[in-house]
């Protein structure tokens, strides 16, 4: 077992850890939260992507791990956007849920 | 023989384990918490990956920045608002969903495990052409970043800037052009301020050696500016200095100033070196980080702007 | 095919890139009623760099290319234009172009302000997705097209929710969330295809990939993620909320053109990346995917009360129509194909205009009298006879009657089904037309009828003619010549893959 | 010659389109709607030129159009133009232009012209169209509940046979070798298509609907009642052909394809009774006539069944004078309804004589047009079992028509008003146009009307109608009362067939409500990825 | 380097250790919060302290010596704000 290996099935784990959560937890931050667990676990992915292709007097493939600053980055941002959402939401209405039916389309067509 | 190995699985186990919890813990604020301590977990896979920048912005945005964000928003929902029981999951619904999520996960892993070996790898590419190209940059990676995939780079400084307006864009109308608000109402405890008096300084000279050394070793602009970002919000914390009102021209400079001026040099190296985002070869090295050099500014104001949210009501007194 | 260079005319496609990017800037720093000014004044620039790389593309009658920096991948990032490239990038401009017009008066700075929160955020995240289309379009790398996706997702999220209403706010978030789920399965999917085969741009993928476990699943885990983000059913819970709570200028933007991006990127997935592969399966899966969603959306839109949600389920319905394009074009070099393959670009196209100047005719209509309860329409014609005209072109191009881009699409769709022996789609196509000409009925019958309507507002004229000249243009696409289909052709990579 | 034929043929297009374009023009409309009886001239011009010579072909340059003409094509296209000409003249000058009515009109307008003149497919398919859709606007925009209940059913039928057809004209191009989407080379290809047979049961069933074919008919007493007498006129006479041209254009000449020749046939016939039957059970004059209709086009579907039957080639001009003899008879008929209750009771014995011989017509009546019309028909049912069913058929009209003329004693409500005065008061002279104007033709066409005038096809045709005439005294006289039979018929059954489809709606509104929560939606999603990988992985 | 100094480091990177696992036991096993928050803070410190001590000796450079210092520094403020942050937090919960 060499460490990408390892890192590998832990990135393989975290997806569906958080795929799980992502689909069932009802809460919006526990979604993102979630959410943030798959981002890790593709991270991973790439991060073992990058550990394996060491080659050339590189100890890893610096292609893909400045991908994952990237995607960290990007990740970042979409959460704070989410977290933005979420908090305006709380403040506008006591229910979070995002389930279609408990919060129906708009009654009358008073829309924009 | 070695213990590696051992501390490797250990580490994944932990990293699972953590994972598992911030799925499982029934809290909101639980989760959140867990989330934070697994962020900062990660950045040691990250280290024993060999990857050393990224387990920095790992544990600078992971463990750091989105830990304050988190943290922020779940003490805000926490208590107010928790989904009725009425719509928790019934048990089959978590039946099917977990062997379908496990059924994803391990095919991933199985894939994972059929790459192909010998690996494809860009590394002796990367190597050649940093070597011919002459860009001066001892960190491959700062080299990715900067040169090869610097339109990546760029357009990832626009979604920053973009993440900051979609997030002032949930302001209430009439809370418009105040500032965010602060991250305590109350005055802050001493310790918070002395913390933040003391690592001010320190903090602000770690966060340019980091982007500094960049050019070389691990680290960067977008390491070196998480740091400085994270100096700034714990200054707010302690209220030593407030956040800057959202329509304020200099902050909007601050915040445009890493994507303007890589767009600029963008477009200047068609003419200077022959194709747009190129560098000439004699100078790249100080463009680079002249380029990164506002970069960082960008970063330091941008991650702070999205900490602290859309500006609110009364809060510009 | 020389791939890697960068060929005479590449350079408008990083232009193309910067002038809304640079807009983007510009309105951000500049805030206030110059954001508006920024963004109104790139928009002839736009057009007349879209059509100038369709022109170059049309010269060249091969793609155009740019590698960036000077530096070819597999280490760097390439951008291609070739024929759907330049055809999607003049529809977008001229759409967007259409919207920002069109959302003038609503999106203005009022007077005594120095700046406001929803026209500055309107200024700048429409010219965010006209730059990530942009880069969808004409991108060459997976990862530089994650980045624009989420681009893309960053800027959408906020139109939905613009106006602050609760239910936008949980339309918008609905959709943010998904959306990333999208992403980040995307995402994973690049990986897979990098560590597999050590490149990410798609034309040095498509000339690597093998028919490995590893890309079966990149390819599976991308294109779920890009139908997450089309809202091909099953998964289009988030798109007729947040299509019909957005304002009118929004929705025609993301109905018209966003749910397009992903459409877009999973055609270069599966006819860029994977040509070499036998994909009759997962084509069959697509299309089955798409004629469900042709039905029951359909069905659907049929039973709406609102408008702007009737016209979101249309959306729904008419993206199933694309999805029609993987069985009817997976034929390679065969001569059906290419009519499936037209087929799916003129779908495209032809939904992206009918689809834009309805909502926008939604839009005029819901602020003309208030509401947008079709069963209140009753002779409501007689007061807006533009914007039922305008209804009633986007309704024949969606209904596939003649002389519209609908018809054609759907004409040369039956074509490649009828001569590839694939009898099975005729039948989804055909039924969601009937479908279709239902629920234009249901909009257009009672507003013609005799009845008495008054209106709140009187319409502004201006608004009504970008949303006719918006249909107008669905219908001309109905007279395309085939020199237009044979520029959709430029770049297709054909091989004699074997059905 | 042929130069100015292609000028009137674009012209005939042009013309409406004009008018059209000019109605969007507040300022022009007025002018424009009251213009539109010029419209049909250069039809009308390019009917009269085209009646004689070889056929003529013109590709449309940039729009990519061809129109075509041939003589049974002229011939129809003449009538028909003559019949707007007339219509739209009193219409327009008795009635305040109205947008709404005024576009449809022109729109109608335009299909009619255009499906007599469309050379290929694409074009075809668009007049055909044209002539279908808008005719809606003609008679159900109002808040009558029958009125719309006959709009929706008339719509569907035109747009479900829209759809119809698409697949066949689809798969008609589809077996054109060389991509050519001309009618005359597609037709030509068809024999040996390998579609041919579907091709060819989506085309009888497309036009089928048009033409009011059985099991198709039930929308067509529902729309004549519940139109205009103008409009209905128009509909009945002119619009309806669009179905009859299109199966004198897609349905392959001079190939011998008995089956379908058989089926055809059979399904004609079927036609011809049906209407019969089911026009005795119905006393108003417009439902009646709309039986007629559907008894009539019966007649012309069989004999293309026997011209299929045997490979017969001519069989289009024959088809194509008897069509034309119809067009004229039934819109003169639709407008005797009007005449007849504008006047009362005051009825001259000229006018009454007039009317009968009209209504005769249709089933042959000899001197009149109609008898001219049978004589075209005869080498379709030329002898054996054929010959009877015709016959029989003949019978069966006179029978139906004479029920007309009893029934034309009591109008429905408004018929009086929805007739223009114009048309009231040229209504003996319209009668008799549509009595001798097939006469003008006939030698045109190739055939010889001095035939019509020898005793013995004189007496031929004079029988039939007798036993028709006496057969219906007789059953008026016995005071028989026919079962109630709703207008439409079968089309009862459809609207409930139709109903219960609706409930679907909400088992689609449940599955996709249920489809639309967020665990439902994320299970999709995995679900895609694990089919699509399985689906590769597994090879093909 | 020295034989001496190496074992030397060996012994400092190994107390710390023992420093760090003795902490983590206590936070596992002491009965409340404030107790806790005592025994992780000491053993961090003092461990860290002794495991930065092991690895100056190994530093090849001055500077890097130097960086070591500060981390330890920088722990040791951050863990000292903290624990008092948590103790206070502690206070008004129990109050």
């Amino acid at each position: 077992m060499n460490p990408s290996v390892i890192a590998g099935l832990t990135g393989a784990t975290l997806v569906g850890l958080g795929l799980y959560g992502f689909i069932l937890h009802p809460h919006p931050l526990r979604k993102l939260l979630a959410f943030n667990l798959i981002g890790s676990g593709v991270f991973l992915v790439f991060g073992i992507v990058a550990r394996r292709g060491a080659a050339a007097g590189f100890r890893f493939d610096p292609v893909p791990q400045a991908m994952v600053i990237t995607g960290i980055v990007v990740a970042f941002a979409a959460s704070a956007v989410a977290v933005a959402l979420i908090l305006r939401l709380s403040a506008a209405n006591s229910d979070l849920s995002l389930d279609p039916d408990a919060r129906a389309e708009p009654s009358d067509g008073e829309g924009p | 023989m070695s213990v590696l190995p051992y501390l490797d699985v250990g580490l994944a186990l932990l990293v699972v384990a953590v994972a598992a919890w911030t799925v499982a813990a029934r809290a909101l604020f639980a989760s959140v918490v867990s989330y934070v301590a697994y962020g900062l977990l990660l950045a040691f896979v990250w280290i024993r990956l060999y990857a050393p920048d990224v387990a920095l912005t790992e544990a600078a945005v992971g463990g750091g920045v989105t830990g304050v964000l988190l943290i922020t928003a779940g003490k805000r929902l926490g208590a107010l608002h928790d989904i009725g029981p009425d719509v928790r999951p019934g048990v089959g619904l978590k039946l099917l969903t977990g062997v379908l999520a496990a059924l994803v996960a391990g095919a991933l892993a199985s894939v994972i495990l059929l790459l192909p070996d010998p690996p494809p790898s860009l590394a002796p590419e990367a190597s050649a052409a940093i070597d011919s190209a002459g860009a001066g940059l001892g960190n491959p990676i700062t080299a990715v970043l900067m040169s090869y995939r610097s339109f990546d780079t760029m357009l990832e400084k626009i979604v920053l800037v973009l993440a900051v307006a979609g997030v002032w864009s949930m302001t209430a109308d009439e809370a418009w052009g105040r500032a965010p608000s602060p991250f305590r109402r109350s005055r802050p405890y001493a310790p918070t301020i002395f913390l933040a008096q003391m690592l001010a300084p320190i903090g602000t000279l770690i966060g340019i050696h980091v982007f500094w050394t960049g050019a070389n070793a691990p680290g960067g602009a977008f390491q070196g500016g998480a740091l400085l970002a994270a100096i700034w919000i714990i200054t707010m914390m302690a209220r030593l200095a407030e956040p800057p009102r959202v329509d304020a021209r200099w902050l909007r400079m601050a915040l445009v100033a890493g994507p303007a001026v890589f767009l600029v040099n963008g477009l200047t190296g068609e003419f200077v070196a022959g194709s747009f985002f190129a560098y000439p070869p004699s100078v790249a090295k100080p463009i680079i980080l002249f380029i990164e050099a506002f970069m960082v500014l960008s970063i330091a104001v941008a991650l702070p702007m999205l900490v602290a949210g859309p500006s609110s009501e009364g809060s510009d007194q | 095919m020389e791939l890697g260079t960068s060929t005479p005319g590449g350079y408008l496609l990083v232009l193309a890139i910067l002038l809304p990017l640079a807009g983007i800037m510009l309105s951000f720093t500049l805030g206030g009623r110059n954001a508006e000014r920024v963004a109104l004044g790139s928009t002839p620039f736009g057009i007349v760099l879209a059509c100038a790389i369709a022109f170059e593309v049309g010269q060249a009658g091969k793609p155009i290319v740019y590698t960036i920096g000077g530096l070819p991948p597999p280490l760097g990032i390439a951008l291609r234009a070739d024929g759907i490239s330049a055809v999607m990038l003049v529809a977008a401009a001229v759409i967007l172009a259409a919207a920002a017009f069109y959302a003038r008066s609503k999106f203005a700075t009022p007077d005594g302000v120095r700046e406001s929160r929803s026209a500055l955020t309107f200024w700048i995240m429409l010219q965010a997705i006209w730059a990530a289309l942009i880069i969808i379009f004409v991108g060459g790398d997976l990862f530089n097209l994650y980045v624009a996706l989420e681009l893309l997702t960053f800027a959408a999220v906020p139109l939905v929710c613009i106006d602050g209403r609760p239910e936008t706010l949980v339309a918008a978030l609905r959709y943010l969330l998904f959306a990333l789920f999208g992403s980040i399965c995307y995402l994973l999917g690049v990986a897979l295809f990098y560590g597999a085969h050590g490149t990410i741009d798609i034309s040095l993928l498509a000339q690597r990939v093998q028919p490995t476990p590893v890309v079966w699943m990149a390819a599976a885990l991308m294109t779920a993620g890009l139908l997450a983000k089309t809202a091909l059913f099953p998964v289009h819970l988030w798109l007729p909320p947040a299509h019909a709570n957005a304002p009118a200028a929004a929705s025609a933007v993301l109905s018209g053109l966003v749910v397009k991006g992903s459409f877009f990127l999973t055609l270069r997935l599966w006819f860029f990346v994977l040509p070499a592969l036998h994909t009759e399966t997962a084509a069959v899966i697509l299309g089955g995917l798409g004629s469900a969603a042709v039905i029951v959306g359909s069905v659907m839109a049929l039973g709406q009360a609102r408008l702007k949600l009737l016209v979101a389920y249309s959306t729904v319905a008419q993206i199933g129509y694309l999805f029609l394009v993987f069985p009817l074009a997976s034929g390679g070099a065969q001569t059906w194909s290419a009519a499936g393959w037209s087929a799916g670009l003129m779908q495209v196209l032809a939904h992206a205009f009918a689809k834009a100047g309805m909502f926008l005719s939604a839009g005029v209509l819901a602020e003309a009298l208030g509401h947008d309860r079709i069963g209140n329409l009753r002779g409501a014609a007689r007061v807006l006879p533009l914007t039922f005209l305008t209804i009633a072109l986007g309704g024949l191009s969606l209904m596939g009657l003649p002389p519209s881009g609908g018809f054609n699409a759907k004409w040369l769709m039956l074509q490649a089904a009828v001569a590839s022996g694939q009898w099975f789609w005729t039948l989804p196509i055909l039924v969601g037309g009937l479908l279709a000409a239902g629920y234009v009925y249901r909009i257009l019958a009672p507003a013609l009828s005799d009845g008495q309507v008054s209106l709140k507002v009187t319409p502004m004229r201006s608004q009504e003619v970008i949303a006719l000249a918006l249909t107008m243009a669905a219908i001309v696409l109905g007279f395309a010549p085939q020199a237009f289909l044979d520029f959709l052709e430029i770049g297709r990579p054909v091989t004699a893959s074997s059905p | 010659m042929n130069d100015l034929l292609s000028i009137l043929l674009v012209a005939s297009l042009a013309a409406p389109l004009a008018l059209l374009g000019a109605c969007f023009v507040k300022r022009w409309r007025q002018r424009a709607l009251a213009l539109q009886w010029l419209a049909p001239i250069p039809s009308l011009a390019a009917g009269l030129i085209g009646m004689t010579g070889a056929p003529l072909s013109r590709d449309l340059p940039v729009l990519g159009f061809t129109l075509y003409l041939d003589p049974p094509g002229a011939l129809l296209l003449a009538v028909a133009a003559a019949l707007w000409i007339v219509v739209s003249a009193a219409l327009w000058r008795a009635r305040r232009p109205d947008g709404r009515f005024g576009v449809s009109w022109l729109l109608t307008m335009t299909g009619n012209i255009g499906v007599f003149i469309a050379g290929d497919l694409v074009s075809f398919y668009l007049v055909y169209a044209l002539v279908s859709i808008p005719a809606y606007g003609l008679f159900a925009f109002s808040n009558d509940s029958e009125q719309k209940r006959a709009g929706a059913v008339y719509l569907a039928f035109a747009i479900l046979g829209e759809a119809v057809l698409l697949l066949a004209f689809v798969m008609l191009q589809a077996g054109e070798p060389h991509a050519s989407a001309r009618i005359v080379d597609v037709m030509g290809a068809l024999p040996a298509s390998p579609w041919r047979d579907a091709a060819l049961g989506l085309i009888i069933a497309g036009f089928g609907m048009k033409i009011g074919m059985v099991p198709f008919n039930g929308w067509m007493p529902l729309n004549y009642k519940a139109a205009p007498i103008p409009v209905a006129a128009l509909l009945s006479g002119a619009g309806v052909k669009a179905g009859v041209i299109g199966l004198i254009r897609f349905l392959p000449h001079g190939v011998t394809l008995e089956g379908w020749g058989v089926a055809l046939a059979a399904i004609g016939f079927l036609s011809a009774y049906y209407g019969v039957v089911f026009g005795l059970t119905q006393r108003n004059p417009k439902v009646i006539l709309a039986y007629s209709s559907i008894s009539q086009m019966g007649v012309i579907t069989a004999a293309l069944g026997t011209a299929l039957l045997a490979g017969h080639a001519d069989a289009s001009f024959n088809v194509a004078f008897y069509s034309a003899n119809h067009l004229l008879v039934k819109a003169a008929l639709f407008l005797t309804i009007g005449a007849f209750a504008t006047r009362g009771t005051r009825l001259s014995p000229v006018w009454f004589a007039l009317a009968v011989a009209l209504a005769l017509s249709l089933a042959g009546l000899p001197l009149t047009g109609g008898a001219l019309a049978k004589l075209a028909m005869k080498p379709q049912f030329d002898g054996g079992t054929v010959g009877l069913l015709a016959t029989l058929s003949s019978i069966g009209t006179a029978l139906l028509m004479t029920h007309f003329l009893g029934c034309l004693a009591e109008p429905p409500s408004g018929a009086a008003e929805e007739c223009p005065s114009g048309l009231v008061r040229s209504w003996p002279a319209v009668a008799l146009a549509a009595l001798l104007v097939p006469w003008a033709f006939y030698e045109g066409v190739g055939g010889d009307a001095s035939k019509a005038l020898h005793f013995g096809e004189i007496l031929d045709g004079l029988w039939p109608v007798v036993i028709g005439v006496v057969l219906a005294l007789a059953l008026r006289r016995m005071a028989w009362s026919p079962p109630d039979v709703p207008v439409g018929d079968s089309i009862v059954f459809a609207e409930r067939a139709y109903l219960r489809l609706l409930n679907v709606g909400p088992v689609f509104e449940g599955l996709d409500a249920r489809l639309r929560q967020w665990p439902a939606a994320g299970l999709s999603l995995l679900l895609i990825i694990l089919s699509l990988l399985t689906a590769g992985v597994s090879g093909r | 380097m020295t034989g001496l100094l190496h074992l030397l480091s060996v012994a400092a990177i190994g107390a710390g250790t023992f420093f760090f696992f003795t902490g983590t036991v206590a936070l596992l096993r002491f009965p409340d919060s404030l107790t806790r928050l005592h025994a992780l803070t000491k053993a961090d410190n003092l461990g860290l302290g002794l495991v930065v001590f092991g690895l100056i000796l190994r530093a090849e450079t001055a500077l890097s010596a130097l960086k070591l210092i500060v981390i330890w520094a920088l722990v040791l403020l951050s863990g000292a704000s903290t624990a008092q942050l948590i103790g206070r937090a502690l206070r008004r919960v129990r109050e």
